[in-house]
């Protein structure tokens, strides 16, 4: 599963300054395989799809809420290609779970559990070495540091990644998780989808720091801005920043600069604030056609692969939708996954329950 | 009722050039609920601002800036992410007049929405209003009508405390009743009759309020008269209205969307413990979430009281 | 009683190696109150971590080193910061096992001492422990003698579940009871009788017990027979022998160094409404510091309750 | 009161790069005239002898706590000389609050009130644009910029400066408060006297960092290091801030190097963690003495100083502490300054302390 580019710009070599690596050159992408080009192509197809239809099923009332992924897709895939999912831990936010396909099919079935509200949502049985979705702003990446620091102490060869917005770096936590890994130079990848926006509010609004990737000098390792469009750029980027954490070098702070395409979520209205200009530009580097463009180039570009991918896409995605909907929920559980043993009130609150379902659904 | 703090909001803004209005999303976007929705484009950049993700940050800035003689009022977008900024809301904001011996006032106001019952993601339903309650220094306004929402904002806005105004976000769309036009000032600290009746007094703060009004009609359909004490503001808490209540009915209940563990109920019942136990004529009822995380959205319905569990609370407080 | 928690800390890292112990000082210092004193020497600099000040990375970093199965031991140096690390504690660390339905365990323990009447600067003092109680998803230890702080730590130490210890600073050095050698836990979720009589019932936790207990021998020289119920755990609550003592003497006081308004004497109170109202035969008198911030040194006396005061609310108590 | 040095090595022109002034070289000082010079020194004398008094006083149980702060007297008086207290805020940590003299003669008594417990410890009268001192790591560094949006905001002249430890960097709310200031361009002086430690914790294992100036990177303004032991040194970098900020350039993050000679606190045993090579090092730098370097270099030098300063210290501190003891303290005033007007439970619990005070003490 991971493959490690050969002659990463090693971003060690660049001590604490910020390494900006832009469209990645035409050379480098040749050498990860055409072959897992074509896979990452496959998978963002299918997370564009999954997204498109969430949207849609939003629409027609079935799920409450979608957080489209559109844009963003080469960050997401990109970088789970570069790890190897049996060591290696990934903490998503919340737009990511849909694209996770190396971390097993049933990621998808998570995914749409957890947007349906079902309690399973978060629940990625061991040992698939996912974190449940991040609501709360940046908490994921303190999560991530332990994670890392915990592989550390035991020894074991993982590394730990965490996708966090632009937004989020403006939290405590980003900073209070990146000085601490720092220090224990622990083999974490800070990987930042840069969509350009925090709901409403554009990168300008949030920091004055000239790049987000910037921000790692205050932590003392390296930060380097990739090209977020370009999944081959942000796989190798990703490649290298885990062969340092693997080597005991510690972190790496990715800033993956892409755009989001559509709204937020469901309940935005992007078109109070996005300028549609802007949005049109970033448009033309759809993460879909920067790998088309990379395949053609290769020669192996094949017209009918957009359309197999998609069906395909389609079938997994209704498939897994089909036993999410169908996963039975049972109520009561909600008493037993708090404490890893009900307390005497509890048990209490769960009889009442459970007499009021008794007597409310005969 | 968003109708009505947007209305407050402009009109307190109008009136004290010391007010400025920040958060996530306030301006451009006018607050995800549109709240703030066109103060952005009445009072320009400066007074309406779009802050960084930064919950700290904002609460915490509302000291500096009311020393040196602004009146901020400034949103968490859900009253869940306060916790990021808890440290600077008990240990600073409640204690800027303390710390500075009465140098300072606090002219400060925080607005936050919660409440469950929408299918919101994590920890944007949570009622942790009793976490606030709990700090000495600090007012808490729980709003349950689109008339106090505007009434006590104003109130908050021109208050030299830190008041933290928690609106019922499932009540910003569906609760719609008259708002006085206006200047509308709801005192601190006044608890509001929503339903008067003899026989059980129904104790409630924000959307709750709505749902025992609810449950004390289907309760009059069947001759029970039961009062509704809407409690408006926990800090300052309305402890003469409680004690009334409690004399005049002798069968209490109080219903809270928190846990049950450490609820604001718990200081309702421990208030009327303190000053007119020997009026209960039977316990106090407590309806409430259970003691677990605030659950997704397919099992909240079953954590969030509704108006079956209210109607079965005063059944049992009338049978004991 | 630090001694005694230096040993259950000792004793857990020598037998369970998944045992991390860290945060501010607590390595090369051994810790501001020396309760980690000689773990670094014994246990070497990957296992003791001094860190980073920090709270919300100490606290929430516990959650990814329980992922990877391991049990972290972390101290916020003075519960006051835990505010510092709210969010991660109540929307975090709480819910763990909770948001992943149950694959993931959290043995985790957060140490951190408060309380007031020595002299500390501010936050150092507060009693907090209601506003985690008010967390559901973790429990919360308060123990009151030497003995529980290492039974009530180490128990801590090996639940799966995270448990908050908050250590009563005053009793460091003062309290010294015998401590049981060797292995020695003590379940969460039993209170433990303090002193046995059937006049009046007084509930404490932490240092107040010991205040509790100065009090009931007072009483006894003028032949009243007091219980001292001391609590050990906020959560799980020990409801039965609360209800026992409450059937017994009929007359209750809660102490409490806390806030009147919100601490967690209210939930005891609303426990015994809900369990065993009308076996009161007095309403329950709380004991509580004032609804103030906790105040500087000079006037913490006043505060912070005291022998005499919990005398005089057992005569409230008896007289009502 | 103000004095910008000519000719600032301005650290705008540097852009987001944190320039590095090592020992002030030995022009400038020359040109802040040596009667500020020796300003400076009789109130860094001072602020010594306030220390050591204030620890012996500890020592003898007269106060709870001493909070030394031998070896950053240059970094207090230095800056708080190069603002204008009739327009600027200071707001400290906890070493500072002794050493604060241009805000007035009452700071003193206000900071023994402090240690003392006193009640009135906190209230600097108005108009003294000095805030309380603060024990919750960093959160005043939120408040710093507060102030400082405030005075923008009222179009008013002023700047708040804000000091704080290497340690309390690791905060989030460092992170937090920086970000914003840099957003906002806010008037606000971020001084950090790096001491090297952080109770025993020692700046390496606080953060991986090169640098704390460094951290200025990830906010988008200027981070400059000092020679914190060099009173001259740091007044000409604060003002330089001070200008930008008046100028409407932004914030600043200045840190100044130095060491803390004595125990964290009272409460404090440095000799478990501090290696004495280092400070014994260090106090060769003591700014006491490097202040009279330059006077002796300027050939201002007069023996008799050092002793007429320390007396006059003596004189005031003494003072200063008969005032404070002297202060009543009202308790009933606790529940005056909580709301603007008690609660109607307030009203309650202060008759019962009253009753109880009544009784009490007859
Ligand atoms: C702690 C916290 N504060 C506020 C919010 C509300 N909120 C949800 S998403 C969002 C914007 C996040 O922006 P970014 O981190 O850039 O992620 P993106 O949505 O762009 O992927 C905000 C403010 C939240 N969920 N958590
Ligand atoms: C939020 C918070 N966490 C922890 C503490 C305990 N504490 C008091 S001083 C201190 C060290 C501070 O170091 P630094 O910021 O470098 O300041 P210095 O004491 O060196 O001047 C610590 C950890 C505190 N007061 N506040
Ligand atoms: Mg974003
Ligand atoms: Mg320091």
């Amino acid at each position: 599963m991971t493959r490690e580019a050969p002659d990463p710009r090693d971003p060690a070599a660049a001590s604490v300054r910020p390494v900006t690596t832009g469209p990645a050159d035409d050379r480098s992408p040749a050498l990860l395989g055409t072959a897992l080009l074509e896979r990452m192509l496959e998978e963002m197809i299918a997370a564009r799809v999954a997204s498109r239809r969430l949207w849609n099923l939003q629409r027609q009332g079935r799920i409450p809420l979608a957080v489209p992924i559109d844009g963003q897709e080469a960050v997401t895939v990109g970088a789970v290609h570069a790890l190897d999912p049996s060591v290696d831990w990934v903490l998503p936010q919340y737009r990511e779970p849909i694209a996770l396909r190396p971390y097993g099919e049933d990621t998808l079935e998570r995914a749409i559990l957890y947007l349906l509200g079902h309690p399973e949502g978060g629940h990625h049985p061991a040992p698939t070495r996912v974190f449940p979705h991040q609501i709360s702003l940046a908490t994921q990446i303190v999560h991530a540091v332990g994670v890392a620091w915990g592989l550390q102490l035991r020894g074991e060869p993982g590394v730990a990644l965490v996708f966090f917005g632009d937004g989020s770096t403006s939290e405590g936590d980003f900073a209070e998780a990146a000085n601490l890994a720092g220090v224990l130079r622990a083999p974490v990848i800070f990987v930042c989808p840069n969509n350009q926006w925090a709901i409403s509010t554009p990168l300008r609004s949030q920091t004055a720091a000239a790049s987000i990737a910037d921000k790692a000098v205050a932590f003392g390792f390296p930060g380097v801005v990739v090209d977020g469009m370009d999944a081959a750029a942000v796989h190798e980027a990703v490649a290298a920043a885990r062969a340092r954490a693997v080597a005991g070098d510690g972190p790496t702070l990715i800033e993956a600069a892409c755009y989001r395409f559509g709204a937020h979520t469901s309940s935005d209205d992007p078109t109070r604030y996005v300028p549609p200009e802007e949005l049109a530009a970033a448009r033309e580097r759809d993460p879909l056609l920067v790998l088309r463009h990379r395949l053609e180039a290769l020669g192996r570009w094949d017209d009918a692969r957009p359309q197999a991918a998609e069906d395909d896409a389609l079938v997994r995605f209704d498939a897994a939708y089909e036993r999410a909907v169908a996963r039975p929920t049972d109520p009561l559980a909600m008493f037993d996954h708090v404490f890893a043993e009900p307390t005497p009130r509890q048990r209490r609150q769960r009889a009442e329950l459970a007499a009021r379902l008794r007597t409310e659904t005969p | 009722m968003v109708e009505a703090i947007r209305e407050a909001l402009h009109q307190e803004m109008e009136r004290d050039d010391r007010v400025v209005v920040y958060g996530e999303d306030v301006a451009v976007n006018g607050g995800v609920f549109r709240a703030t929705d066109g103060l952005l484009e009445r009072f320009g950049p400066r007074r309406v601002v779009d802050m960084p993700i930064s919950e700290a940050a904002i609460v915490g800035t509302t000291v500096g800036l009311a020393a040196t003689g602004m009146a901020p009022v400034c949103e968490i977008q859900f009253l869940g992410f306060a916790h990021q900024a808890m440290h600077q809301l008990a240990g600073q904001v409640a204690r800027l007049r303390y710390r500075s011996w009465g140098r300072f006032d606090a002219p400060i106001t925080i607005r936050a929405p919660f409440g469950g019952g929408v299918r919101t993601p994590e920890l944007h339903s949570d009622e942790i209003v009793g976490h606030f309650a709990a700090i000495p220094g600090l007012k808490v306004a729980v709003p349950a009508t689109a008339a106090d929402a505007k009434g006590l904002l104003t109130a908050a806005i021109r208050s030299p405390d830190p008041v933290l105004v928690c609106e019922p976000l499932r009540g910003y769309r569906l609760v719609r009743d008259d708002v006085p036009d206006g200047e509308h000032v709801v005192p601190l600290g006044q608890a509001r009759r929503a339903r008067e009746g003899d026989d059980v007094l129904i104790v409630a703060w924000s959307f709750m309020v709505e749902l025992a009004c609810r449950a004390a009609d289907e309760l009059a359909a069947e001759g029970i008269r039961a009062s509704v004490l809407d409690l408006r503001t926990l800090v300052p808490l309305d402890v003469e209205a409680i004690v009334a209540g409690v004399e005049r009915c002798g069968r209490v209940v109080v219903v809270q969307e928190a846990a049950e563990t450490m609820g604001f109920a718990s200081e309702v019942i421990a208030t009327i413990n303190d000053e007119c136990l020997w009026s209960l004529e039977a316990p106090v009822v407590r309806v409430s979430g259970y003691d677990v995380p605030y659950p997704v959205g397919m099992l909240e319905d079953l954590y969030v009281p509704d108006v079956a569990r209210i109607v079965a609370a005063v059944r049992r407080a009338l049978e004991a």
